[in-house]
């Protein structure tokens, strides 16, 4: 698969109308485990980036990575927007200057997001967040192995996790067997990669 | 269902800062970031700005005002503010002398202020910040998020705004913000939940007869569930459970709140207060200063929080006491 | 069922009150009596009291203190306080310059601190009175008891309180409270009803999407029962209902007073008030005052009311922003 | 009948029981068409009497009548505190030095309650008050056709009145056919002097 900007663009314009779509569904894990505005908040910087891109389309591929993190950073709050921006803006940083990835280097991009994460967060994988589904991505993405089945097995296991950071943590034992909202949103961010890179050429 | 006096749901943190510049003249609000700032500073002071979601009315924009906030951040109801709009009152509340940020623990405003932070070193002003984490209903180890801030940062707000306001530097504020948040301890109890006006249902279910020890300011779960008891209980509850935590001994002497959490009626925040007061003096506490309202609330839940601050330095009673034109303090 | 904070719901006003003196180092509370005092009294002052019922917290008791209330008596939870309750008061806020009391218009209230006038003047303390009838939702007709007091009592409270402080005498007291209640309109909204302690369940019920307009602070009934509206359009009702009532032009200058009733939070009340002030300015009216807060709540009710002051002389501005020691102010 | 100093005791002594007893149904009417304090104020006063008097009973016809005055006019509140207060008041002013009253001297003094309520209340019959119960119950002890059932009837009547007084008024139409709690306390008041009379000799 060669990652062009045009799939990186259909990618998270795919991400940005999939965090709409399932906006009640993940503030509703995170009422169930936090505080209840998981889905507003990534609504809030997934419209702003497609407000953007209606009126002004990204022209590099870095663009689109940069364009994302700053809509996610300025415009959604909360413990969401610094880490899903932290993740796009070093993506974007090791996307650099060029205008077509290798699955190689979209590997690279992804994990250096993941890093982003785990730096901003002071997290790591285990703690039941959006880590514990980028972790188990990143590793398919490297196999070639990313499909919708091998995310949902991922959520799965994360729902079985115990929450150890983030609101969830308060619940201790309680949020055994719930949803993360975090990770329930970055199952979207990679169902879109799937979904664009089909369509967008193999 | 959701019954509240509002407009279009998504528009109530723009809606209640529109009402909150109408009604207080010597305010200014910056829309584009939702931040409330004094309209006057005091000049070549240290710019003391506090933030987070909203839904804690009347934190924390009631609390700007000489002698407390240069400017509060106002996130979305629950949610931490962005990093741009927390440098936006960096940049408004910087006298020359710095700024400094009470940042209440949770992971959310620890990582928007801390880009903020950064953004603002960038740019030359010299920025300094104290975490607070009051909430000792929440098990301290590195298995949580570690404690939660919520009441007593009201009385962090104070006591740094007064400082600041007489003149003390930057790094002067913060080692007394850290030795205060070092001697503050709170913990409450709900007898009904809030409800996120965007969510349009409650954060989490109480029986007809249940009250929950511990809850945090979002609904955060507590520790403890059980049937409703007399306020005399509640209290003793609270009181022990700080003792546990903190491990004080009788002889300290005290700054008490009592707070409200949004819709409980002063009657018995009043009641409340005349338990915790009672069982203080018993216990053989000094308590120096006492306040009864609603500080930092959680939209509608009802319930109230007990804050016990140790007046470690006797400056902090001072700083406690002197005046403020902040108009919910 | 009913949930809340207290200990033996027939206790709620002395536990209530000991709380109050508790918290508040500057008031005496006269326990026999359920009278809350100024522990320092302005000499030759005509001496205000104010007072009535209970569950209406802060009032009455938060407006005592220098520039307002000289002492508040305290009935049961709605409940006029007796005579001897009222006289105990007017004996110790007596100053040598007479005592004037600030009466809401409930017949219970009237005819017990008629009664306790009465009483005062056989001792030979001068006593006069003002009743205040501000609801404008009550059809005032020989037909009923008339216009019920609520939470526009705060405002004249202030200006009495500051009038007298200055030096006012009783005559001149009694022209002002009369001046001011002829100017004086509110009107109320409530979305869910309050619980009396000792009565444990609602005094009336609405539907999980029914408001009412025009309730009373007691839960009396109101005008207008009706499916819940945007806050704008709520305040677009109060205002009209005001206007038809009043027959006001809008050339007018106004203080205006939002008021929680209790359980509302601060946010919607600061939306309600961007509402309200947001609509009189379009209408033309000249808005000089404003003040957000609950001052005059039913216990646990979930509302708002409005007052609006026509400031017919320029002193009633001067006196509304007198400083006072009064905390609830 | 012959009124006597025990008579009286015993009439005011089953007042303060009964209201007691329904202290729970008075709020409750009260709480429909007012606010729900009408039991607990009027017990509030009842209790008093009853522990004045199980300390110190009366020894004066008059006694009887003003000591429930100051009960009521003291402990009470509300707007039955100064009613009632009113009105015992006032029969102690009727009943004056005497030790025994004749059925005329009895009417007499429930007179001049009756009229210190209306003077205090500033109010008349037909506004749905405790006037309502307490001017038939005159006309019918003037008669002495005071029975339980006149009484009753009394109440009913008064039901079908529409509120113009206290409270009650603001809820215009809808007062029909409520109980006005006054007047069922009222009632209690009647029937403590009917079971009084017939016990205490007629
Ligand atoms: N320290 C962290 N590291 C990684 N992910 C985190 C961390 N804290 C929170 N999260 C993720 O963020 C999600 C919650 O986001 P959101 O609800 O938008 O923010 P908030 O918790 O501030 O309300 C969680 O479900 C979790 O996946
Ligand atoms: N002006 C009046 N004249 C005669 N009776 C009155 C008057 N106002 C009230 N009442 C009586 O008082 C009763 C209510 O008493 P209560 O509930 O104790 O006082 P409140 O109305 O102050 O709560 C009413 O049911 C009515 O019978
Ligand atoms: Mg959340
Ligand atoms: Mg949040
Ligand atoms: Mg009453
Ligand atoms: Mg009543």
């Amino acid at each position: 698969m060669i990652v062009t900007k045009d799939l990186t663009h259909k990618w998270f314009t795919l991400f940005a109308e999939k965090v709409i779509q399932e906006k009640e569904q993940l503030s509703e894990y995170d009422r169930i485990i936090g505080d209840g505005d998981h889905g507003m908040n990534m609504a809030r910087g997934a419209q702003q980036l497609i407000t953007l891109w209606q009126a002004v389309p990204p022209v590099h591929l870095s663009d689109v990575f940069k364009q994302a993190a700053m809509k996610w950073i300025s415009g959604v709050g909360g413990a969401s927007g610094p880490l899903y921006g932290t993740a796009f803006l070093e993506m974007a940083k090791a996307v650099g200057a060029k205008e077509e990835l290798s699955n190689d280097e979209l590997v690279t991009a992804v994990k250096a997001g993941f890093e982003g994460i785990k730096k901003r967060g002071k997290s790591d994988i285990g703690q039941k967040t959006m880590l514990d589904l980028w972790a188990p991505a990143v590793q398919d993405l490297e196999k070639d192995e990313l499909t919708m089945a091998t995310l949902q097995t991922a959520l799965t296991k994360t729902n079985e996790l115990k929450a150890t950071k983030g609101r969830a943590s308060f619940l201790g034992d309680r949020s055994i067997n719930e949803v993360d909202p975090g990770a329930a949103s970055s199952k979207l961010f990679f169902e879109a990669l799937i979904e664009a890179g089909e369509f967008g050429g193999n | 269902m959701m019954k509240k006096i509002i407009n279009q749901p998504d528009q109530v943190l723009a809606d209640m800062l529109k009402g909150y510049k109408l009604v207080h003249d010597d305010v200014f609000y910056l829309e584009e970031t939702h931040v409330i700032t004094r309209s006057h500073f005091t000049s070549k002071k240290v710019g003391i700005i506090s933030g987070g979601g909203s839904g804690h009315e009347p934190a924390h924009a009631g609390f700007v005002g000489e002698g407390m906030l240069d400017a509060a951040v106002c996130g979305h109801v629950f949610t931490s503010p962005t990093p741009d709009q927390v440098l936006s009152a960096i940049q408004v509340a910087d006298q020359g002398a710095g700024v400094f940020l009470v940042i209440k623990n949770y992971s959310g405003d620890c990582m928007n202020f801390d880009m903020a932070k950064e953004l603002a070193e960038l740019e030359g002003i010299p920025v300094d910040f104290v975490i607070v984490n009051d909430d000792v209903a929440v098990f301290d180890s590195s298995y949580t998020e570690g404690r939660r801030g919520v009441a007593g940062t009201i009385l962090v707000h104070k006591i740094v705004g007064a400082a600041a306001e007489n003149g003390a530097s930057l790094e002067e504020i913060k080692k007394l913000a850290e030795s205060v948040v070092a001697h503050l301890a709170s913990v409450g109890v709900a007898i009904k939940p809030s409800i996120v006006p965007e969510v349009g249902k409650p954060g989490f279910e109480l029986e007809e007869d249940e009250m929950e020890f511990g809850i945090g300011i979002h609904g955060e779960p507590g520790y403890s569930r059980e049937k409703i008891k007399p306020s005399r209980e509640i209290a003793e509850e609270l009181i022990h459970k700080i003792e546990v935590e903190t491990k004080w001994t009788t002889d300290q002497t005290l700054a008490v709140l009592i707070n409200g959490m949004g819709a409980t009626p002063l009657m018995e925040q009043y009641i409340f207060a005349h338990d915790c007061l009672t069982i203080l003096q018993e216990k053989g506490y000094t308590v120096q200063f006492k306040k009864v309202g609603n500080y930092m609330t959680a939209i509608d839940m009802a319930g109230v929080s007990l804050t016990l601050l140790q007046l470690e330095d006797e400056k902090w009673l001072d700083y406690l006491t002197q005046s403020t034109l902040a108009p919910a303090w």
